[in-house]
């Protein structure tokens, strides 16, 4: 459809705040990286961001996901980090392990063939800080009917709370399940990308506090030359599980605009494989839309046409 | 039926079996109810303006009842269902294609109007040339209602919705007009009623075929065709024949029978609603239907190169 | 220094000891509030235009007019940017005073900035000068603003009367002052001028926990007093 | 280190990013392990051992830095023909008292150079009033008598530097470590020979002149009964490999409280003055003289004691302080032994001590055998807690499990609770000194509020109200507190100046004015000084601690950025950090050096880093005969706070369960001692209670070891975290961890309740089944070890059981703290409650047979 620009909803976008109306001397893009291989699971992104953002504590349960009570990333969770326990072989299963392995840690007693001498990589226990990927092509953002959700200056993808009316579009929209309506609020909220201090030129809270630099900050172009040197850093150390997550331009979201280093398979850590926008097919939605009103309007004027009974 | 899948179950990792999307917070049954009360009156504004212009005042008198009817109720659900309602009218904020809610929004707002206004000359006998350009309007803007729920629910990333993009304006279009047919069957005297009881059989087809394609799509259609989903699907699917076949034998000669197929297409019109907005809630519950497509799409596209990105892959 | 932290402090670079006053001169390469309000002016109608009603400012301050007349045609960026938006800033821009501090949990030493704002605590996040922490904090230290603004921080003395089931109020001069009284009793009551035939000088009814969470200064003055009352039972954590 | 010092973990990070091999050793898989290149997983309590065999493979394939070790290091020196090691006494030491359970360590001693010596030695003896017999005594092994820089040696002693003397310390501790073999190591820590191996290379490989270890502890060492000689272990690793006094080497403590460093350095602790003074001891500190005797005089710094103590008497008591009253010395109360905070609970217990202040602790959940200190809390007179929030301690009488089973009744218990407010660390001013030694100043952000007050004014205001009690008073004991200099400027509301307190603290000179440097402290009374060690921090009346100067303004050590004791100096003993002629080991590890060409060409160390030595003391020095303190450090002493400037591979005295570490089981243990006959730490300290039941050895009954630790989202006894919203909900409930093993041989489900217990206590918490916690293999054998978080107790925004309540008392004996590993049963299920719980404990202490007659033993060693 000729409303869409060439790349505006799909594919590889180089300007993401150009194409958003802003004018070409707008700020770089910016974003996070989160190089899980030195993730040390001590969620001090969580409390951060919990502390600078105002969100409200989301429940206390002990769910024995590992050390992980939080669950997942929702309306009052904007950093989420993830706990893996994975036993067997030192390296991930290329495909499937043969069972589902969603089993909770240590659900498969070894008995006595179980090996003692650890450190010989027969146990791996992955972290990861999880975080909205302000995409190049957002679904929330894209369905949004407010512009509550808006693309930033900086390329990121923000909820204007004074804006947003809580019809929770942007929940569904979302490939990766990030965004979510907070209850007792009724609007939606997720990681701003602390988007009042990058005003200011301040790191974000998460990335400020992570003490070994899993979260890093950035300017995105930045970022993904220096995650592609990590990735090749670790390649060359034999690590043969390190791949990146979101870095791809060319995706099913165009990119993310905080992508991952990841030591395993994505859905591992509760990540989408291959995430794309629904926006993606809007073209061919509103023409089948259109078609089928069409047809609506058709059988109507059909069902006059003929004899009268 | 058994309840089990086409596929063999897959074999997959996930993070302790947990679901990957947002469940959609859309709530039950604001948002299904809209769904079909849209439906219901879009296609009966169609339905009013033609019997306006081919005087069947009854059935016309009835279809604006139910496009003002529908379209108010709907709004009222719609708004219900916003976790902030007194900021209903940000959806007029901004004009985004890109968003179905908010050009649904761009649609209902005068929809409505128009509905309104032709319902309110009807009953009232007030202007009633406005009245009559009035549903011209509504008429214009029904179809669209009707048929752009569609597009709101395939335009998400639940994998039950969107991968059946194509599929479901019909069904909603259908869907639509058992509605409108469905009621004024039930409402209008058998020898106005033809053109809805007409509507009705061509809808229930239209969304016979286009639930069908729906179904045949492997696993991401499977929410369709178990668990409760499924058991709705497969009664407002039966009700749309029996009613159909109901109409086709004797609907325009039993006033009762004609009433009962009418009120049993609504009921399927009702319950295709539910049924798909609760295939999505499944869809999303359940990390497989993002992860199995994901990874064979991921898969196919290592082994075939970069033709995977082409319109007509299922984007799961 | 790693790539990573260079670009770090280079972001988040904040003086040493005269906190954000003079942040101005840190401001970096991409971002300030003045470019960034010159950018929305050039894709906004610019509000108080002369000449116009009230009603046409706020017509035009429609984002759909914005969205239609300007750049951002999907309405997805400048456009659908709200006021609040537009104008937003970190509250620690605003903060009265920013107070060097170190947080109050483990011995790593982590220097924490605490913004104060109307007599309150706004903020408190990690300094990005100390060659200890570099700006850093773990979830504990993280979390020290709501240790301190906890609600359910006790703030009014509590007294438990002997054999009692409840706690009473107490006002803190009268509790303070009972202290003394108990210390002078109990003092004597155990006072031990020899043991063994050797002089100790001491009170064994008394003693006291506490000290590894507490200020150099607050332990020298604790022992200092334990040590001329005589008591000798005084013990902290480093203990346990 | 990630769990509980993340922040502090960022640097092990970026060593590993540099290409440092991380090794780990711990009995769980933790966040640590995750990132780590290996996880050693241990037998909680077996250190020694594999540490020992770590030295043994050093020894025994000649991987010492041998140049380090012969200059540096006491291995030269030749020990009394005399001495006995475990190998001849089936794991006792010569000297061991079985009737005290103590060591007279004589026959530990370093043999004389010459007759001279000891000639010397008896006339100084004689000087005192001593026969040369009685110094017995005061080198008593026993701990408590001793400040800083351990027990002072009588001579630097006769040395053989080819170390070929088979009773040379190189020679003696080969033979004790001969034993410690990787077999053994399999065999006590279920650690397996490739590991083994596997570390050994490893740590060898990176150690030597170009390249440097470090090591990093926390109280998975200190937290047993023979806690003091797991470390001595791993000192006398590090010093075999050369990898202390020099950059990147070390064994560093990782301490657990904001402040911890600063409350040993100016101690509330019962045994220690400001400054690592000894606390006088009633049998052998009568007056200054005999206070100081010990090291007065001696080589070193410890050598000025008499300055140090003087200046301390001053700034106690000022003007009152005079030549003529020995300072006031007289005013110290003496110490007759153990007086610490376990012994201290059994006196409360007794009703011998009578009020307790309690003040930012919450020893009701962090103290051990938690029953104790709540049964001791019901038997006070009156209890003063300060805190932030409502903590288990002070509403003990109302809610703690006592109260449950009926052992305890509200309306019975006659302690009178004061519960005060405190202020936070933002709502006063004043210094922390973090666990490198570095002093840092908090500036107060805002008020306190309520009747919150720091402990600072309380304390000052209640030395105030007690001295206008007692003023007028002509009784003698009253004489300190009234004489006591205790005179600050306060703020409007009342508050002392920190600072001031500070200035105290850093000592002034004749004229007001702050001194500079310890060095500038004199023994005639014309200086004060709160705290010897931490002069200079105030030196030209600036507040050091307070330099916040940013990491980027300056160079890697950032001297200018807080203000580390002593005199600033970042790494102490980094003299070692050049050879013995004052030349950089290698380039790669150059740190502090002698320019011989600086100063005119009379030399000086120079380096990044405060040089920890006389700053023009050549490296070809030799002290002449009859030199003291300083002047008798050697140009090739680094360890200048030893009294023979070396460091002690082996100790002659000062450490109470013998002069080399050797492997004792925790004093509950289902392992037989395989290394010796000996089970236990024969000197252990016992805390002989019948709340303290120790449960039998190699008992059937409690076949798990058990051992508790910190999870990174909470903080010690869980006052600071349990009650904050964002870190309740990252840990929202307490739970153990256990391994499939385990879980499939007790039936625990994942998630589930479980309910642990000892013959103490048992509590219940819900089990994590993880292969983070390791089946251990130990020979023919499997040992399962149970993980306890220790955060919780009744009060908070999350509750539950105090894992402390399980743990016994058993204490090392040098510096009394406990043992953390114990054996315990596990079962699925919840805890009964009230008076069942007790019946409960009791049927599990009658069938595994505890002796409640000596429950403090645990009868494993007859």
């Amino acid at each position: 459809m000729s409303i869409f620009s060439e790349r505006s909803l799909w594919g590889r976008l180089d300007d993401v705040q150009h194409d958003a109306g802003y004018d070409e001397d707008h700020p770089p893009r910016m974003g996070f990286f989160t190089d899980t291989s030195v993730c040390i699971g001590c969620k001090a992104c969580e409390v951060a961001c919990k502390e600078w953002n105002d969100v409200p504590d989301d429940g206390y349960l002990l769910t024995g996901m590992s050390y992980d009570n939080t669950q997942a990333l929702g309306a009052s969770t904007w950093r989420h980090v993830a706990f893996v326990e994975k036993s067997g072989a030192g390296a991930a299963p290329a495909v499937d392990l043969g069972m589902p392995s969603f089993d909770l840690p240590g659900a498969h007693p070894h008995g006595e063939d179980q090996a003692t001498e650890s450190g010989d990589g027969a146990l791996r226990w992955l972290m990861s800080s999880d975080v909205c990927k302000h995409c190049t092509h957002a679904g929330c953002l894209d369905v949004c009917p407010t512009g509550a959700l808006f693309r930033t200056e900086f390329g990121t993808v923000v909820v204007q709370p004074d804006v947003c009316n809580g019809c929770g579009y942007c929940v569904s929209a979302c490939p990766y399940g990030v965004i979510d309506l907070r209850k007792d609020d009724g609007r939606a909220f997720k990681c701003t990308l602390c988007y009042d201090r990058l005003k200011e030129g301040q790191t974000p809270a998460c990335a400020q506090a992570c003490p070994t630099e899993s979260i890093q900050f950035g300017e995105l172009s930045e970022l993904r030359e220096r995650a592609d040197r990590r990735l090749e850093e670790l390649h060359e150390k034999g690590v043969d599980v390190a791949r990146l997550y979101g870095r791809d331009p060319e995706d099913g979201v165009g990119g993310d605009g905080a992508f991952f280093l990841l030591l395993d398979e994505p859905e591992v850590y509760g990540l989408p494989p291959d995430p794309v926008v629904p926006t993606r097919d809007i073209g061919s939605v509103w023409k089948h839309v259109g078609i089928a009103a069409a047809t609506l309007f058709g059988v109507g004027v059909a069902s006059f046409v003929g004899r009268r009974k | 039926m058994r309840e089990q899948s086409m596929v063999p179950e897959p074999e997959f990792e996930s993070y302790y079996g947990r679901q990957i999307l947002k469940t959609p917070t859309w709530k039950t049954p604001d948002v299904p109810l809209y769904l079909f009360l849209g439906g219901l009156a879009g296609a009966s504004a169609v339905l009013a303006e033609g019997a306006a212009l081919s005087g069947r005042p009854q059935l016309e008198r009835v279809a604006r009842l139910a496009a003002a009817g529908g379209a108010t109720a709907g709004t009222v659900a719609l708004v219900h269902d916003l976790g902030r309602p007194e900021r209903f009218l940000n959806m007029l904020r901004v004009f985004k294609p890109t968003s179905p809610l908010s050009v649904g929004s761009f649609i209902l707002a005068p929809f409505a109007s128009f509905a309104g206004a032709a319902a309110a000359s009807q009953v009232t006998g007030v202007l009633p040339r406005l009245g009559r350009l009035a549903g011209v309007g509504a008429a214009a803007f029904g179809p669209p209602l009707a048929t752009y729920t569609a597009a709101l629910v395939a335009n998400t990333a639940i994998p039950a919705w969107h991968e059946a993009h194509r599929e479901l304006p019909f069904v909603f279009a259908g869907s639509g007009a058992q509605a409108a047919g469905g009621l004024a069957m039930m409402l209008v005297p058998l020898d106005q009623a033809a053109p809805a009881r007409r509507m009705a059989l061509v809808g229930a087809a239209l969304e016979l075929v286009a639930s069908e394609r729906i179904t045949k799509k492997g696993l991401v259609a499977e929410p369709y065709r178990i668990g409760r989903p499924g058991r709705l699907m497969r009664f407002a699917r039966n009700a749309s024949v029996v009613a159909s076949g109901a109409t086709a034998l004797a609907g325009g000669r039993s006033r009762v029978l004609s009433a009962v197929a009418g009120a049993t297409y609504l009921a399927s019109s009702v319950t295709t609603r539910f049924g798909v907005f609760e295939a999505g809630l499944a869809s999303a519950k359940d990390p497989k239907y993002v992860v199995v497509p994901q990874k064979e799409r991921l898969a196919r596209k290592e082994t075939g190169g970069a033709a995977a990105h082409t319109e007509g892959q299922p984007a799961g | 220094m790693a790539e990573a932290d260079r670009n770090r402090t280079c972001l988040t670079r904040m003086p040493g000891h005269n906190g954000f006053e003079d942040r101005a001169r840190h401001q970096t390469r991409y971002a300030s509030a003045t470019h960034l309000r010159r950018l929305i002016g050039s894709l906004c109608f610019r509000r108080p235009c002369r000449g116009y009603i009230a009603e046409v400012n706020a017509f035009l301050g429609w984002p759909a007019i914005r969205q239609a007349t300007g750049r951002d045609r999907l309405g997805r960026g400048a456009a659908a940017m709200s006021k609040r938006s537009e104008t937003l800033e970190p509250r620690t821009v605003k903060a009265d005073k920013v107070v060097d501090s170190v947080c109050p949990y483990c011995a790593v030493g982590c220097a924490q900035k605490v913004f104060v704002k109307d007599g309150k605590v706004a903020q408190i996040e990690g300094n990005p000068a100390s060659p200890i922490s570099r700006g850093r904090l773990c979830p504990k230290g993280s979390a020290s603003k709501q240790l301190v603004t906890s609600p359910s921080r006790v703030t009014k003395v509590r007294y438990r009367r002997p054999y009692a089931t409840e706690w009473e109020d107490l006002d803190l001069d009268t509790a303070v002052d009972m202290i003394a009284d108990r210390v002078i009793k109990t003092r004597k009551q155990f006072w031990e001028w020899e043991a063994d035939g050797n002089r100790t000088r001491r009170t064994m009814g008394i003693a006291s926990l506490g000290g590894a969470t507490l200020d150099n200064e607050e332990n020298y003055l604790m022992k200092k007093l334990y040590t001329a009352m005589g008591a000798i039972q005084i013990e902290n954590q480093a203990r346990i | 280190m990630a769990e509980a010092h993340p922040v502090g973990f960022q640097w092990v990070m970026e060593a590993k990013r540099r290409g440092a091999t991380i090794i780990h050793v711990d009995p769980r898989f933790t966040r640590t392990s995750a990132v780590s290149d290996v996880h050693v997983p241990i037998r909680a309590g077996s250190d020694i051992a594999w540490l020992g065999a770590l030295v043994n493979y050093v020894l025994s394939n000649d991987l010492d830095f041998r140049e380090y070790v012969v200059a540096y290091t006491n291995a030269a020196n030749i020990i009394e023909g005399r001495f006995q090691d475990t190998e001849d006494l089936d794991g006792l030491f010569s000297g061991f008292d079985p009737e005290t359970g103590h060591y007279d360590p004589t026959s530990w001693a370093y043999q004389p150079d010459s007759a001279q010596q000891v000639e010397d030695d008896a006339e100084r003896d004689r000087a005192y009033g001593d026969t040369p017999g009685s110094q017995e005594s005061h080198q008593s092994a026993r701990s408590e008598s001793h400040g800083s820089g351990g027990a002072p040696v009588r001579w630097k002693g006769r040395r053989d530097e080819t170390l070929q003397d088979p009773s040379c310390v190189f020679q003696i501790l080969k033979r004790h470590f001969a034993r410690y073999t990787p077999e053994m190591v399999q065999e006590v820590c279920g650690i397996g020979p490739e590991q083994f191996q596997r570390v050994a290379e490893a740590l060898t490989r990176n150690s030597g002149r170009d390249r440097t270890t470090a090591f990093c502890y926390a109280v998975g060492w200190t937290h047993h009964s023979t806690g003091a000689q797991m470390i001595r272990t791993a000192s006398i690793l590090q010093l075999l490999l050369g990898n202390i006094g020099r950059p990147g080497g070390g064994i560093m403590a990782l301490r657990g409280h904001a402040s911890i460093q600063g409350s040993t350095d100016i101690p509330t602790l019962f045994n220690i003055l400001p400054g690592y003074l000894p606390m006088p001891t009633a049998s052998q500190h009568q007056s200054l003289d005999e206070w100081v005797r010990d090291d007065e005089g001696k080589a070193g710094f410890w050598g000025n004691v008499r300055s140090y103590a003087v200046s301390l008497l001053k700034s106690y008591w000022g003007d009152a302080a005079t030549p003529e009253n020995d300072f006031c010395f007289d005013y110290l109360p003496r110490i007759t032994g153990d007086h610490s905070t376990y012994t201290t609970v059994k006196s409360m217990i007794e009703g011998s001590c009578k009020g307790y202040f309690v003040v930012g602790e919450n020893p009701t959940v962090g103290s051990s055998n938690g029953k104790m200190q709540r049964l001791g809390l019901a038997n006070l007179d009156w209890l003063v807690v300060r805190d932030l929030q409502m903590i288990e301690t002070a509403t003990f009488w109302k809610d703690s499990p006592e109260i449950e089973t009926g052992e305890l009744v509200t309306e019975e218990i006659g302690t009178e609770v004061f519960f005060l407010p405190a202020a936070t660390h933002v709502e006063k001013s004043g210094s922390f000194t973090q666990t490198q030694r570095m002093l840092q100043w908090r500036d107060k952000a805002v008020d306190p509020p309520g009747d919150a007050r720091s402990e600072l004014q309380f304390y000052y205001d209640l030395g105030q109200r007690i001295r206008r009690k007692l003023a007028g008073s002509t009784d003698e004991m009253d004489r300190p507190l009234l004489d006591l200099a205790w005179d600050y400027p306060t703020d409007d509301e009342g508050d002392p100046e920190g600072e001031a307190v500070l200035k105290e603290i850093n000592g002034t000179g004749p004229d007001g004015a702050a001194l500079a440097s310890y060095t500038e402290l004199k023994d005639d009374g014309s200086t004060a000084c709160g705290c010897w060690i931490y002069c200079g921090v105030y030196a030209d009346e600036v507040n050091l601690a307070r330099r916040r100067k940013p990491h980027w303004d300056q160079d890697w050590v950032a001297s200018e950025w807080g203000w580390v004791w002593p005199a600033n100096r970042r790494q102490l003993y980094n003299r070692a950090s050049a050879a013995p002629d004052g030349s950089p080991w290698s380039e790669r590890k150059a740190y502090i050096q002698w320019d011989a060409d600086a100063d005119d060409g009379k030399g000086k160390w120079v380096g990044p880093d405060v040089p920890d030595f006389i700053a023009d003391r050549a490296p070809d020095y030799v002290p002449p005969e009859g030199a003291k303190g300083p002047d008798a450090i050697g140009g090739q002493d680094p360890f200048i706070m030893q009294t023979d400037g070396k460091g002690w591979l082996f100790a002659p005295l000062g450490v109470a369960d013998g002069p080399m570490p050797a492997h004792y089981e925790p004093p509950e243990s289902p392992v037989r001692n395989p290394l010796y006959g000996q089970q236990n730490n024969p000197s252990r300290r016992k805390v002989d209670h019948p709340a303290n039941p120790i449960n039998p050895s190699f008992s059937e009954i409690f076949p798990y070891v058990f051992t508790t630790y910190r999870l990174t989202e909470h903080h010690t006894a869980g006052g600071m975290s349990r009650t904050l919203p964002y870190l309740t909900e990252l840990q929202p409930e307490p739970f153990c961890e256990v391994s499939p093993r385990l879980a499939a041989e007790r039936g625990l489900t994942h998630g589930d309740w479980v309910t642990i217990v000892t013959a103490r206590a048992a509590i219940e918490a819900k089990v994590l089944v993880t292969d983070r916690m390791r089946s251990l293999r130990l020979g023919d054998r499997f040992v399962e070890q149970v993980g306890l978080p220790y955060h919780w107790g009744g009060n908070g925004l999350t509750t539950g059981d105090s894992p402390n309540d399980l743990v016994n008392l058993t204490l090392d004996p040098n510096v009394y703290i406990q043992d953390k590993v114990g054996t315990c049963d596990i079962r699925p299920g919840r805890r009964p409650r009230g008076p069942e719980l007790t019946a409960y404990v009791e049927a599990y202490r009658r069938r595994a047979g505890v002796d409640m007659a000596h429950p403090e033993d645990g009868g494993a060693d007859g």
